[in-house]
């Protein structure tokens, strides 16, 4: 059955207990995601120390299992590594996911990858894929925006 | 047409979906489509194409009948006045946006308000919203009960001597609530205040008279009502027809044209701009033949007897909280499981063939007030059995078993 | 897929019409639609129908994903540069309304111009007259010369400090002329004017390339492509869809809905407000896949022929006066007869089965100054033959002789 | 075949020579009609004298075989009739075109009559109505008309 391989006991454990679900104090970067269909929303903090190193990152929203399990587990593996190496990291997840099923980065040792792996289920559900994805480009959208582009989801009144 | 049996009028049951049979509980979505109305419009294209209103050859004629006997049919069903108060729209998106944008243009001023609910739909909210733009209009919300429903008192509260227009919906897409539309209008003309309603989800559910409720204006979505996607229906009273400036410009809509100026032609002519849906409007007099057919009573008392079914099923399921507890409720049943997200609740019905929605409903607002980003949603078309409830059922126990709930 | 035979690809021309065979030569007013168009719309509502990109069940994943390829279709059809930038509407109509009112409400000053042309059907004109309205902005025509076409030159003639958009057909629907785009776009360009082309006439006939045209908007209405009726395109530059304010307001265009305001969704979702015609998009990908199998090439190839036989065979009824003489002509052939008024001609030609077009083809600043207030139509689709040519002829020589002309 | 009873030799006459065509002197009340399909147009004058009495009706206009052969006919039938009798008229004769195939008035005289009936024909061919009834719709608006209203037709400028 193909549910099984969707709602992995990794993926419900993260969904129900996400991971780092906070806001980080003196986060220096951050971004909010909206998927419009469902509401979903998430919003990444990030604290990049001078060496543009990933000194903590947290996240707040809300949504289903995939998503939630999915920030969680991206906020852990990323951190303690460089926004280079972050950005390489969402890369390879996002081709995993849409395209290739597959996790080549060395920058992840094994076990991180098989958890990510976990996620790949959702490839099979069109419409999840972007439950999984809307943290990922969340947090790329947090690395690039400078800090005037931040303010341009401003609600128009 | 015994509506026990009416699920063999629609193909789509007669296929499998994923191996399964099709639950379909999302007709507030859109509903699925009976033979006639299909068939129709493949007779159509394939046997009379031509569009409408512009040819003089024989095909020409005999499409702008049909397509003016939809008009017809439509009054009838809807029991307006006359004939030119009903206007074909893209969708009741369209037809709203029609009436906020000329009346908007017309009557509104800085500091007029418009009031809604907080059940509305995006679609009869974010047309307003560009009001407070270009004319300074303020919106103002009149307040859901615990029941989720919108009383004549809670417009009356909010009833200002600002207030140039009172929109609401006719039954809610997601707490089911069907307001009385006719004491709020009548309320509302008492101050001199037009009235739009949403009837998007009370056309395929309701009988309807415009006479009797007496409102200005009135949307409909036709691919809703056992139509065509891209149709909808703009009623309005004629006089405000007439009163306010033309919509959209283009052929059609014109009485003369020169370099220096424009007349616009006679009613419902000025409001259909361009070529129209001509095949779903003549399809969808099929989808008003349907409902006529087998009587708006007779689907009232189906989906009753359904919704008070379902009802029962998932309130004795423990796991499932119904959202709203209106006394008038409609086909429509929204709720929430504790500890599961509605979308992970739909991946997993859909595995078992039962189709539901899952999110906001385009209805944020609401969502916001009852603390939730998304709910689940069953809805109700003719076709539905109270088997298909069951199923649900069952299906939201496989849920429970998979996230480990209780 | 053989052009010399494909009449058979399209049911209609299999039954008689009042028991005459169908020479349709009105497709400049709508085209007929191939087989596999109209099962592609009765397979997708018997055995796939769902609403797009709302709910997560399979049938709505499935429709959403057959929508959005359509989308890609297109863009490839057309060669844009971005999916993106293919918005669905109701017809051409309201893709130009939709510009001309976004555009009118962010850019437009009084005193600004609007550079159209004499050959603008009413949907390329009446949109933009309403900006005099609510804007104050002045309306310009270039000026058709005596052949019935736009020139670069009458273009450059009109243009001032104050154009701030011009806007103009591809191909009349009543001289036929094909304008000169491309170069009038660099000319536009090089003063920074935007570019909308009304290519209603030219989508299903000639090879579009917008990367090549390099115009702002391109505006094309489905139902004259053999596809459904209900639907057109707007193609716009990425660059106008992200900063020109949104258009209708509803579900689907929204990213956040609040009580105090709204943030809009991505490209192109902010343009396509409510549910859209799920069905038509979805069948339209089969008349781009229809046009594709005959190729584009053939199609203006075949056209060209027939169209050529076409002005040989009425040049020679001396009776006949054709409207305009363009060197690049497209698949539209006008003309008048003395002595007798077009309503005539076309119920005289559609008792032998030939359906034309009689009137001014919402053109009437064309007629106006041609001096007309109507003229006849005879337009092409891939279908048309030689023979249909024929028939017409020895059809206006009955009309001759019913009128007693010479 | 069907189309001899529509063009027939008096609508043909009437069509190609048809008669008042010309704007009466002095005229009291006037109207235009259009038909915004073929883009035909009419205007009609009418001179009513103190007894209101038809002393003179013509019109301007043009359009196609059958409707300048229905104002041409129109135009000579009311002359001299009591605006009473013309609306009678007109309502007879409007009823003749969509229902009923029939003159019934008294007002008329047989080959009267026998003139208007000419125009019978276009029942057959429901797109075509319009242009019989175009004139005669327009002669009805001419008499209802306050001066008013008669501007009410002004263009948007
Ligand atoms: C040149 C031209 N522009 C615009 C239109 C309007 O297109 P639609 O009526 O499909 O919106 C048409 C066809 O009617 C046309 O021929
Ligand atoms: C209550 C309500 N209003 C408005 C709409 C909008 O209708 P449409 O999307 O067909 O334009 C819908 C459906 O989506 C609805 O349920």
């Amino acid at each position: 059955m193909k549910l099984t391989e969707l709602y992995q006991e990794i993926i419900l454990d993260h969904g129900k207990n996400p991971r780092n679900l906070r806001k980080t104090e003196n986060f220096n970067k951050d971004a909010k995601g909206y998927n419009p269909l469902c509401g979903d929303k998430v919003h990444i903090y990030l604290k990049l120390n001078e060496n543009k190193k990933v000194e903590d990152v947290s996240f707040e929203g809300e949504g289903c299992a995939i998503s939630m399990a999915s920030a969680s587990i991206m906020t852990d593996l990323v951190k303690g590594k460089e926004e280079n190496e972050v950005k390489e990291i969402v890369e390879d997840f996002l081709k995993m996911i849409k395209e290739t099923d597959q996790i080549n980065t060395k920058l992840l040792k094994d076990d991180e990858k098989t958890k990510l792996m976990c996620l790949s289920g959702v490839k099979q559900y069109p419409m999840r894929v972007k439950c999984a994805t809307l943290s990922w480009h969340t947090l790329t959208s947090a690395i690039d925006k400078s800090q005037n582009e931040i303010n341009s989801e401003k609600m128009e009144i | 047409m015994n509506i026990d049996n009416i699920k063999k009028e629609f193909p789509i049951f007669d296929n499998k979906i994923q191996n399964n049979d099709l639950v379909y509980l999302d007709s507030a979505n859109s509903s699925q489509k009976p033979k006639v109305v299909v068939d129709r419009i493949y007779d159509f294209y394939t046997k009379e194409f031509s569009n409408v209103g512009r040819s003089v050859h024989y095909l020409a004629v005999a499409a702008t009948n049909m397509y003016e006997n939809t008009r017809v049919s439509v009054q009838k069903f809807i029991n307006a006045k006359d004939k030119d108060e009903i206007v074909f729209t893209k969708g009741a998106t369209e037809a709203i946006n029609l009436v906020a944008s000329t009346y908007g243009q017309k009557y509104l001023k800085p500091g007029d308000e418009v009031l809604l609910t907080e059940l509305e739909h995006h679609s009869n909210y974010v047309p307003w919203h560009y009001l407070r733009k270009s004319k300074g209009v303020k919106l103002e919300f009149a307040d859901i009960n615990d029941e989720g429903e919108i009383t004549l008192e809670s417009i009356e509260k909010k009833i200002t001597t600002k207030t140039k227009m009172i929109a609401l919906t006719h039954l809610s897409n997601v707490t089911g609530a069907i307001l009385p539309i006719k004491v709020i209008t009548e309320l509302a003309h008492s101050k001199n205040i037009p009235v739009l309603v949403d009837g998007c989800q009370s056309a395929p559910h309701l009988k309807l008279d415009m006479q009797d409720l007496d409102c200005d204006f009135y949307a409909i979505s036709c691919h809703k009502m056992y139509g065509p996607t891209g149709l909808g229906i703009l009623y309005a009273k004629k006089k405000w027809l007439e009163e306010l400036p033309p919509y959209q410009g283009g052929g059609g809509m014109i009485r003369e044209v020169k370099k220096e100026g424009i007349t616009y032609g006679d009613l419902p002519n000025k409001y259909e701009a361009g070529t129209m849906q001509t095949a779903q409007v003549i399809a969808f007099n099929e989808s008003i033949k349907f409902l006529n057919t087998v009587g708006m009573k007779n689907v009232m008392e189906h989906e009753k007897k359904l919704i008070n079914y379902g009802q029962e099923v998932l309130r004795k399921n423990n796991s499932v909280k119904l959202i709203g507890n209106p006394k008038n409720r409609g086909a429509v049943l929204s709720f929430t499981i504790e500890g599961m997200h509605p979308h992970d609740i739909a991946t997993i019905l859909d595995e078992d063939g039962v189709a539901i929605r899952a999110g906001h409903h385009c209805c944020q607002i609401l969502h916001d007030k009852l603390g939730l980003t998304a709910s689940a949603r069953a809805s109700l078309g003719v076709y539905n059995t109270k088997d298909d409830f069951d199923k649900l059922n069952s299906s939201i126990n496989k849920c429970k078993k998979i996230f480990e709930l209780k």
